[in-house]
């Protein structure tokens, strides 16, 4: 009886030794993976996701405490590629936090706009060019859609307007072969 | 399979090999192992990354236990090899861990939750246990496990390169996913009863 | 001198169709009542209009100016009075609208002045630029703008200089009646393409399949001062391709993802260098190409036809009939199908085919692939048509790209002998536009990062920097304040911080002492008993203040 | 919809009836050797086929029509019958079949996209199964007493009661048994050949029939239906194969003509390895493909444990398929990254 304990402590206590030693030379830093899922991310800075911008979503997510479906701009693909990365299942988008809209550019009504600058300091991507009370105008080729202008606008001048389709940026759609119609 | 006397040394590795990859392979004939043969052949990087590792769990787990099992455990306490072997291997399984971690945290991140769980596959404690019982030598055990990685491996290998192929077949929808990869892995070992007495 | 061809891997044979429309000689189509002139009509950005409307412009006289490197001018192709300058339908098969020039004609021919340009006195970058403006752009399909294509690049010569007259897509016949007819000119054109370029080796490949146009080239081409070799290569198609011809010719492949004067080799198609002669020695712009109009209609011919001719004008001209379903812009094989018939002839239209049940059945309905590699042994870009197809279908677009998807070149021959009849072409347009659109994005939102960063960081900037002035000013406040009671050595910090409080508290006495009125000491005896009144009143009222007001109830 | 809007004649239908003409002399040879047995098998597995392909696409929702016609499923049971026992009972069939088809086939999406060989698949179950079954072979005509007529095969299928001695005298063990059970009894090659059962080069009767495969193979192969790459590859993987083991000791293996001229060897080759959907699609793919198949079908023979390995070698082929593609994609116009063909 006393040799069986013997002998496990001591496969114990050599395997433990391994281990701690090991630990310690092939210690890890950082966490590559958070700049992996930032760029997967959309990138609007929308916040609707509950962080502060995509950066910390990014780290959340890597940390495992937020969850891989809480961003309507990156929609349904966005989610399944943020599942292929992280090697988990694919879940439908998290409605709680907004559902994905068409992607749209802002537009101040420049007969309202009383250029109080306070949709410059919150737009998070600079895309709002103006001074105070000076013209406030819209860099639409920067704006990302995320609608956190709106809110703090006291006038109520901007508004969403969604990119139609013009020729330049026409995509083929998906052909579809429908066999079910084929008889 | 008996103790191999008489044939020259060389032979029997060759037969080990040959019988534990193709005949009497981990996966397929043995049915060992299926959690991971499942779970982590959806993609091709991350089979290959995690048929490596269970290689190199495996191999430094056969002759580990053959170590514990002849010197430490000796004749009398037989009772204790598998406790003894779950220890060894927990502790290589952890060894791994961190080495993969240090050396590709990209393959760490994909194997995610599969790599901690080699220590629970059961054709990491069936092959030292099967060693035992067949009382090979020490080289004989590391070919025995040697050769039942490299079983599991080029079977995983073989398997997520259909599964990459089945994600974009028109599966009838109740078939969709996981259940179609257990069809294929049934025709799969069907296939590998090919080799059945191959080995006498 | 028959020079040793080689063979390019894959390839069809289409049933050809081209003698319904090369037996009747060229013809000019008759000037319609209004021409639409779309601004883009080349690769690269759309030109832009220089006139307004109502203005009247001559013949041949610039409307719209080339905008950027990468772009080409476009010319009223006839006189006459702009009408509107706005969006109309145009040649695309996605039928979106485009911003066009509406000219209506006045039919008086009337020219802008133009003469001949002396090419060789020019500096070739000068002759570049005047090329751009008389809007010349290739016309075998791609209508890429040829200033940019003469350029030799950094080398400064592109040796060989190879003039495509192969025109391999089935029912297109307008090469090779602009080769029977105006072969002279052609050749006027590569002369000064072979300038331009400083070419030593001129080919031109024609498919044996046309030998007057053959014969016809080498009668212009022994009339010429320098080499030009016309060669026959074999009626395959694609044989017509640039990169298809090039190895057919010099047994050279185009490095993938590279261009062909990375190897020294530029190609022009007929088209262009006739446009090109035109240009040069005739100072006339770009304001009409050769057009076959051939399919289901009664006189199936060729047609010179100016830019901006409605589509159904040139059809009712060539005999329209019944039973039409349906119309393409170029070939059976890489046409495209017009939104409908009042959509402009553009610089890129080389062929207006009408469809009809007979000669275009409806296409069977298309079955699952059974992998059987056919489209495979006919791909001339040696690509794996049938893994391309499973990823685009599956959405795998990386994986799509890994198997060189941006390699295809559209030609349409896997689609072709597909015993399936599956429409492949279709799901590699849809994979790449969804590639160049997810690219897009990725830029988008890259940049979209870099400028929230940048945000982050000046925020912080600013906000050190307004904490650095803040501590450098009271750095300098306490300096100050500190050195004022000079002498007595100043022991600690305590005594430091003690005597900057002391300094405070005098400071606000004085303040105090400063707010009391000046005006109470040379008073009389009279104000001086109004002030203790009022003083006394003050004091009763503070006094009153103090008082629990008990007396509430009473008035009740 | 764009995209070429002319096609050429060809369709699934075309390809897949090509393949049937190609198996008529196979079928001719095969009534002509063993009597008109054959016919039955093979007009019962066309028969369920047909019916669990249309029982499945209703299932699913599919048009019967367009898939009913591409005699895809014809050929697979076709090809399951042919390489059966001529006397099988009328159950194996069925049960081969059904699972051919529903399962191989259909649970992996219908035409075009199984894993593995439907044909194969069947025979596989069947042998693993029912090994008893699967041996009732009926002796060539010209070595047997007696031959049974369309009728009495007829019956002997469909499991009605037959005069056990007849039926003796009728089933003989196949070349590659007797071989199998001569090496088992350590005897040489050279004491086993002299039995009637072979003849020069195979089994007496075998050998016109593999004769009569390879004609319709080449057949095909001369229309392009199949390329060249996974038959020639195949043949020489066991010409090869068995070639060098019977250099290295001529008693215990039999020579390579005798190997390459049974008639699943040839029914192997040129119709079930070269069957385009579980098979290897790139040209260097297809090489390694009928290599292996070839290498793997004598390595079976053998040492495995069953009489003939082409159906598990194909199997084990088709497992390799996806990598097999992935790491032999040839070469493109330009070459991407390597020096183009200057």
């Amino acid at each position: 009886m006393l040799t069986a304990i013997l002998v496990m402590v001591s496969i114990a206590v050599v395997i433990g030794l391994a281990l701690g030693w090991s630990a310690i030379k092939l210690k890890v830093e950082g966490n590559p993976l958070a700049e992996k899922i930032d760029a997967i991310l959309p990138q609007t800075q929308c916040g609707q996701c509950g962080f502060p911008g995509c950066k910390p979503y990014a780290n959340a997510i890597a940390k495992g405490e937020a969850d891989i479906n809480q961003c309507p701009p990156g929609g349904e693909d966005g989610v399944k590629k943020l599942a292929e990365l992280l090697g988990v299942e694919a879940k439908p988008l998290d409605e709680t936090h907004g559902t994905p809209k068409p992607k749209s550019v802002a537009f101040i009504d420049e007969q309202i706009c009383i250029g109080c600058t306070l949709c410059i300091q919150a737009c998070p991507v600079d895309a709002i060019a103006g001074a105070a009370k000076q013209m406030h105008t819209i860099i639409a080729a920067e704006c990302t859609g995320c609608e956190l202008c709106l809110p703090p606008c006291p006038v109520d001048c901007i508004t969403m307007e969604p990119i139609v389709e013009d020729l330049p940026h026409w995509k083929w759609k998906h052909p579809v072969i429908n066999l079910k119609r084929v008889a | 399979m008996r103790h191999c006397v008489g044939l020259p040394a060389l032979e029997t590795y060759i037969l080990i090999l040959i019988s534990t990859v193709f005949v009497n392979n981990i996966v397929m004939a043995k049915i060992l192992g299926l959690c991971p043969f499942m779970g982590v052949s959806r993609k091709l990087e991350a089979a290959i990354g995690m048929g490596l590792a269970t290689a190199f769990v495996l191999t430094l787990a056969s002759g580990a236990s053959y170590l514990v099992n002849e010197y430490l455990l000796g004749t009398e306490l037989i009772y204790l090899r598998t406790l003894s072997f779950i220890v060894v291997i927990a502790g290589i399984v952890q060894f791994t861990e961190m080495f993969i971690n240090k050396t590709s945290p990209v393959l760490y991140q994909v194997l995610g939750i599969y790599l901690p769980l080699i220590t629970t596959n059961c054709a990491v404690l069936g092959i030292p246990l099967l060693n035992a019982q067949a009382q090979h030598n020490f080289v004989e055990s590391l070919f025995f496990g040697a050769g039942g990685a490299l079983g599991f491996t080029l079977v995983l290998i073989l398997f997520a390169g259909i599964r990459e192929r089945l994600d974009t077949c028109d599966v009838p929808t109740p078939f969709k996913g996981t259940s179609i990869a257990m069809i294929t892995a049934g025709l799969m070992s069907l296939a590998f009863m090919g080799f059945s007495g191959l080995v006498k | 001198m028959s020079r040793e061809l080689f063979k390019f891997k894959g390839g069809v044979h289409p049933p050809e169709h081209k003698s319904e429309s090369n037996t009747r000689p060229i013809a000019v189509a008759p000037i319609p009542n209004f021409l639409v002139i779309p601004v883009r009509q080349h690769i690269g950005n759309p030109a832009k209009p220089l006139v307004h409307v109502g203005q009247s412009v001559l013949k041949g006289q610039m409307i719209a100016a080339a905008d950027g490197y990468i772009s080409a001018a476009v010319h009223a192709p006839t006189s006459g009075v702009i009408s509107d300058i706005n969006l109309q339908a145009v040649p695309h098969v996605s039928g979106l609208p485009d911003l066009c020039i509406t000219l209506v004609t006045d039919g008086l021919e009337q020219w802008i002045d133009h003469g001949p340009i002396d090419y060789l006195a020019l500096p070739p970058a000068a002759l570049r630029m005047q090329l751009r403006d008389m809007g010349l752009a290739g016309l075998g399909g791609a209508v890429f703008p040829s200033a940019v294509k003469l350029d030799p690049g950094a080398a400064h010569t592109c040796p060989t200089l190879i003039i495509n007259g192969g025109e391999c897509e089935p029912w297109i016949t307008c090469d090779e009646m602009l080769m029977r007819e105006r072969a002279d000119d052609i050749l006027q054109g590569v002369a000064v393409m072979r300038h331009l370029l400083d070419s030593t080796e001129v080919l031109v490949g024609i498919e044996d399949n046309k030998p007057e146009a053959l014969a016809a080239m080498q009668a212009a081409a022994a009339k010429l001062d320098f080499k030009v070799e016309i060669v026959a290569v074999p009626a395959i198609y694609p044989g017509g391709g640039a990169k298809q011809l090039i190895q057919t010719l010099t047994g050279q492949e185009v490095p993938s993802g590279k261009l062909s004067t990375d190897i020294g080799i530029q190609v022009f198609n007929v088209g262009t260098a006739y446009a090109l002669a035109r240009a040069v020695h005739h100072g006339e712009p770009l304001i009409s190409r050769l057009v076959t109009v051939t399919g289901h209609v009664l006189r199936p011919q060729n047609f010179e036809v100016l830019i901006g001719t409605p589509m159904h004008t040139l059809i009712t001209h060539a005999g329209d009939r019944h039973g039409t379903t349906g119309v393409l812009m170029g070939g059976p094989m890489m046409g495209m199908p017009m939104p409908d018939l009042k959509v402009p002839v553009v610089k890129a239209t080389n062929c207006i085919l009408v469809k009809s049940r007979e000669l275009f059945p409806a296409l069977p309905k298309a079955l699952p692939c059974i992998r059987c590699t056919r489209c495979a042994d006919v791909c001339p870009a040696e690509l794996q048509p049938q893994e391309l197809f499973r990823f685009a279908k599956a959405g795998d677009f990386g994986r799509a790209q890994e198997y060189h998807l941006f390699d295809c070149i559209e030609c349409g021959c896997c689609s072709y002998v597909c015993p399936s009849h599956i429409p492949l072409v279709d799901f590699y347009r849809y994979a790449k536009s969804e590639i160049w659109a997810n690219e897009k994005e990725k830029r988008a939102a890259d940049l979209a990062r870099e400028r929230h960063e940048f945000r982050q960081f000046r925020l912080e900037r600013e906000k050190k920097e307004k904490a650095e002035k803040l501590a450098a000013k009271t750095q300098a406040k306490r300096a100050e304040l500190t050195t004022a009671p000079a002498g007595g050595a100043v022991a600690s910090e305590a005594d430091a911080k003690k005597a900057l409080i002391a300094a405070a508290l005098a400071r606000a006495q004085a303040k105090k002492v400063e707010a009391t009125p000046k005006n109470t000491d040379s008073l009389s005896a009279e104000t001086q008993r109004e002030i203790e009144e009022i003083e006394v009143r003050r004091a009763k009222i503070r006094e009153l203040a103090h008082q629990p007001l008990e007396t509430e109830e009473k008035p009740k | 919809m764009p995209a070429p809007f002319i096609l050429d004649r060809s369709s699934v239908t075309q390809v897949m009836a090509w393949v049937l003409a190609a198996l008529l002399p196979g079928v001719a040879a095969y009534v002509w050797v063993f009597g008109p047995g054959i016919l039955v098998t093979l007009s019962l597995a066309t028969v369920t086929a047909l019916a669990a392909e249309a029982a499945m696409l209703k299932a699913r929702g599919y048009p019967a029509k367009p898939f009913l016609t591409d005699l895809s499923a014809i050929v697979t049971a076709w090809l399951l019958a042919l390489s059966l026992p001529s006397l099988a009972p009328w159950w194996l069939i069925i049960t081969g079949t059904v699972f051919a088809i529903v399962v191989a086939k259909h649970l992996y999406g219908g035409l075009g996209q199984n894993i593995f060989n439907p044909a194969m698949v069947g025979y596989a179950v069947l042998i693993v199964s029912f090994p008893v079954q699967m041996t009732q072979w009926s002796g060539p005509v010209e070595l047997t007493p007696s031959s049974l007529s369309f009728a009495q095969s007829a019956t002997v299928i469909f499991g009605g009661e037959f005069p056990k001695a007849v039926l003796d005298a009728v089933t003989m063990a196949t070349p590659l048994d007797t071989l199998r059970t001569g090496l088992l009894q350590q005897l040489t090659i050279d004491e086993i050949m002299p039995k009637s059962i072979f003849g020069h080069y195979g089994g007496t009767g075998f050998e016109w029939l593999a004769a009569a495969f390879l004609i319709g193979g080449l057949l095909l192969w001369a229309l392009r239906i199949i390329s060249w790459q996974v038959p020639l590859a195949f043949l020489a993987g066991i010409w090869l194969a068995a070639g060098f083991l019977h250099f290295f000791d001529a008693g215990r293996f039999g020579a390579p003509w005798f190997h390459l001229f049974a008639p699943s060897v040839m029914l192997g080759a040129f119709f079930i390895a070269t069957d385009p959907v579980s098979g290897a699609t790139t040209p260097r793919g297809k090489l390694i493909f009928g290599f292996g198949a070839g290498l793997l079908t004598i390595v079976i023979r053998t040492w495995g444990g069953f009489p003939d390995g082409v159906a598990f070698a194909i199997l084990l082929m088709n497992l390799c398929v996806p990598l097999i593609d992935q790491y032999t994609q040839p070469r493109i116009y330009g070459g991407a990254g390597k020096e183009p063909r200057a």
